[in-house]
């Protein structure tokens, strides 16, 4: 309904549109944890809880100050554990058809051709946390493949391994992806305003499921934009100046 | 009782090569100058261990030749880019690696610090890190029904190495919130800490220090060393030196830059 | 978010009939003006877990019929003597008695902390305690060779209540260095405070009350409540009203003097 | 040698005897740990620090002066784990001739004809700290059993049960008992001066070994009874006042 009518020059940046699709997806959770180096996420997730009124509760890991742990750093982990974190963010140098995400190597483990930083907390969270949204901006056949070289956490487990929590979808620079949990595969659910099916299916590695018509992903409402770029940014400029400054021109004369 | 140590190479006798060395993440209280003294005084052989993930230290100490075994969820430099001295011995296969997730390094340093054999983790089931892992053992859980559970060998370190805010005459370590630490020490068989400052008076009487206090009993010494953590953060007390990390990133990148870093600010000592 | 209650009856209105409710020991901070309006209120069959042990607390609940079953490590009035009410209830047997050892229970609060099913511990293998406890599994220790070791399913209260120095606004309690107090909050679905006063100012914003802080996010409800563990201690705060514990002991020995006890103590709401 | 003559007016207090006693038995720990209410060993332990200027490290539990700990209840439990405590002391309801203690209940379990506080953390500490020096000052048949009715912590272990230790031997008010582990039995080491053997024997539920002579309990030298009069009971009287005033008339005027 909000949505500008096909090839409209958007009034609003990939950024916005990106955090006001995570936003959708955050719901009514109650604890939203952000990972280092997320700002996307980050301001989806600020943008939640200004639309909550203060719910949910945002963790912003790496920022003493926009989180509340005083337990050392198992407490997230110990957090999750005990059912009390209902979202988090994932990405991956591979994510593959089935939502198996790879943040170790590629090739063989020995000898790889590729090392990335290493698992993080991800063989445990993606289990524990019931809403996980992988997000990875480079959307190509590079990162998102047919089969990750390495399985940091898998997708999906099979019915008798203990799992509470586990992937929502996957959203990227061209589109969203749902997943389905039972099917273990993704459905394109919306392509991002200025660009194609045809688009995504070239640069789409893996199999993936699609409606007939596929909609357009659904641009920021001019509320969402004005939460946003009013309120929001300036609290986001705190923990991620940079990207507020680049996104939202905040604090550049500073 | 610890060592208040006279210099800071006095404080680190008890690392000795070939050693389980346990260092915490880079928020935590990373002791970068005793680093710089062990790479300095030719270290050899370490297994080392960053709860959970470590960053400049690891690369450094990786490509300083120090590092026969690493054990952690995660090598990075962050925003500045992948640690490229890691990657390179990775990839060169020069170091064995044992890759981790964070909760479960955490839940093996608890273990140790428990006097236990193991701690159970949820996750990791159908994960390749399981699968490169021999030394972690999948049990049916038996409280369940047909419920595999993973179960992790306590991790007990020879030697802990972080730098704090402070610490008083009895060796007592103020460390905050940063209670990872506390673990650490209580799993390692001895800590070594570097602090910034000296606490006149003794930590564990006032209640307020007292809670963030690891007691001086756990600690085999304490050497001062100013900016310790340095190019990395001390929380609360000073940020990230960005452009040296910048810096570093660009100079490790080849061996022969990383060579030229490690004469700069490692074994030049004024740099220290 | 937490409320800040306007009455101590708010306060506790999470704590229900039937539920598991976890309380600490006497040196921690025991929410004895809480314990007692719960009697009035008239609160029946909790299973209460006291974390390792319990003093007065246990003995006034359990005199005044609201414990069904009990586990902990031991009940007494230390240097005051045995339980009265407790003795005679294990003796007449009108409490289920779920004997541990101290550092099972810790254990097994950890468990529930970390969202494992169980968590192994030494000892125990020989003992009565065992003996008497089918909810506890010994198996071999995988790591180990023919390596019996106990594993203690994780424990979930409901609610963990306690009284403790301060809070602020927000909830954030500060515990000092009575860190299970952490752990039960972590464990429980719930968690109940009374505090001797409200701190103004955000204590998660100063590192160092921040060491010894309760995060808010975790609890329930807050009602401030003077002397609250009054005839037990607030550590650091004041110490045990020894004169009354010595007509407790006194009263408690038969049951009309306990009905006595708890008319004057308990029942007249100008004493609570 | 500083034995006095039989029958000799004893110039020291059964107190004073007994925690002489128990320091020579700490002999050259690193830290020893002493439970709530246990003003005897804590003079004994207080003792072997000041003779070894400093070692044994002393916690007094129940004291937050007199202990570091810091992370809580279980930390006690964690230290010694980790192989951190050296020395324990610990008493029971009944003791029987295996080191077996008591703590629970005498009796049929779910009927007991008595009820004690509970086994604290016996059923662990028993098995993870070396030196475990019982103490029991009511030599009677009815704390020294021949059987206890409920084992919080056995005296001994199969040799596939993980245990790093146990008890060294039970102090009484009458004598002094040696635990040897491999054959599971008391040995009567020394009787207290001004007690005899049969007294012993009349008194003792279980059975024991004893050498064809007991040698009397070495009384504390001159010099240990100056250091527990002059230097020890001062520190002691601030977590025992009431012990401290009666054993060494310390703070009775105030």
């Amino acid at each position: 309904m909000n949505a500008p009518p096909p090839e409209a020059k958007k009034d609003f940046r990939d950024e916005e549109l990106l955090a006001s699709v995570i936003a959708d997806l955050i719901g009514d959770a109650r604890h939203v944890a952000v990972g280092n180096a997320s700002p996307i996420p980050a301001l989806a997730s600020l943008l939640a809880r200004e639309r909550g009124k203060g719910t949910p509760y945002v963790s912003l890991l790496g920022s003493p100050k926009h989180t509340f742990f005083t337990d050392g750093g198992r407490e997230l982990f110990d957090c999750a554990g005990q059912g009390r974190i209902d979202v988090f963010f994932l990405s991956g140098g591979e994510i593959d058809g089935e939502g198996n995400v790879n943040l170790v190597s590629i090739g063989e483990y020995e000898h790889p051709t590729a090392r990335f930083p290493g698992s993080f907390g991800s063989s445990y969270l993606y289990y524990v946390v019931p809403k996980v949204i992988l997000f990875r901006t480079e959307h190509s056949k590079r990162t998102l493949v047919p089969r990750v070289s390495f399985i940091s956490a898998p997708g999906g487990s099979p019915d008798n391994v203990h799992r509470t929590g586990g992937p929502v979808g996957l959203i990227t620079n061209r589109c969203f992806f749902s997943f389905d949990r039972q099917r273990k595969r993704f459905k394109l659910a919306s392509i991002h305003p200025g660009h194609t099916l045809a688009e995504v299916i070239v640069n789409t590695g893996f199999e993936f499921d699609r409606p007939p018509d596929v909609p357009e992903t659904r641009a920021p409402s001019p509320e969402t934009l004005r939460l946003m770029r009013e309120t929001v940014a300036p609290e986001l400029a705190e923990v991620y100046p940079q990207f507020a400054a680049r996104v939202f021109g905040i604090g550049k004369s500073a | 009782m610890p060592m208040i140590a006279r210099t800071l190479d006095d404080a680190l006798s008890a690392i000795a090569d070939g050693c389980l060395l346990a260092v915490p993440r880079e928020s935590t209280g990373v002791g970068m100058a005793a680093t710089r003294a062990l790479i300095r005084r030719g270290i050899k052989r370490l297994s080392l261990v960053a709860l959970p993930t470590s960053s400049l230290q690891a690369d450094l100490l990786i490509g300083a030749g120090c590092v026969e075994t690493l054990e952690t969820s995660a090598v990075s430099l962050g925003e500045f880019g992948l640690a490229p001295r890691f990657t390179a011995a990775v990839m060169a296969g020069t170091i064995r690696m044992k890759d981790a997730t964070c909760p479960a390094l955490h839940a093996a340093f608890q273990a140790s610090e428990k006097g236990v054999p193991f701690m159970p983790l949820r996750g990791l089931i159908g994960s390749d890190v399981l699968d490169h892992r021999p030394d972690w053992v999948v049990m049916n859980n038996p409280f369940g029904n047909n419920d595999p559970i993973v179960l992790l060998p306590a991790i007990k370190p020879d030697v802990t190495l972080f730098h704090a805010p402070m610490a008083d005459r009895a060796g007592n370590i103020w460390i905050g919130r940063q209670r990872e630490l506390v673990t650490m020490a209580h799993a390692s068989a001895k800590t070594v800490v570097t602090v910034e400052k000296i606490h006149e008076g003794n930590l564990l009487d006032d209640p307020q220090l007292a809670a963030g206090t690891l007691p001086g009993f756990y600690v085999e010494s304490v050497a001062v060393v100013e900016r310790g953590c340095w190019p990395l953060p001390l929380p609360e007390h000073y940020p990230w030196d960005g452009e040296h990390l910048k810096e570093y990133a660009k100079l490790a990148a080849t061996e022969e830059g990383f060579a030229s870093y490690l004469e700069r600010y490692v074994y030049e000592r004024a740099a220290a």
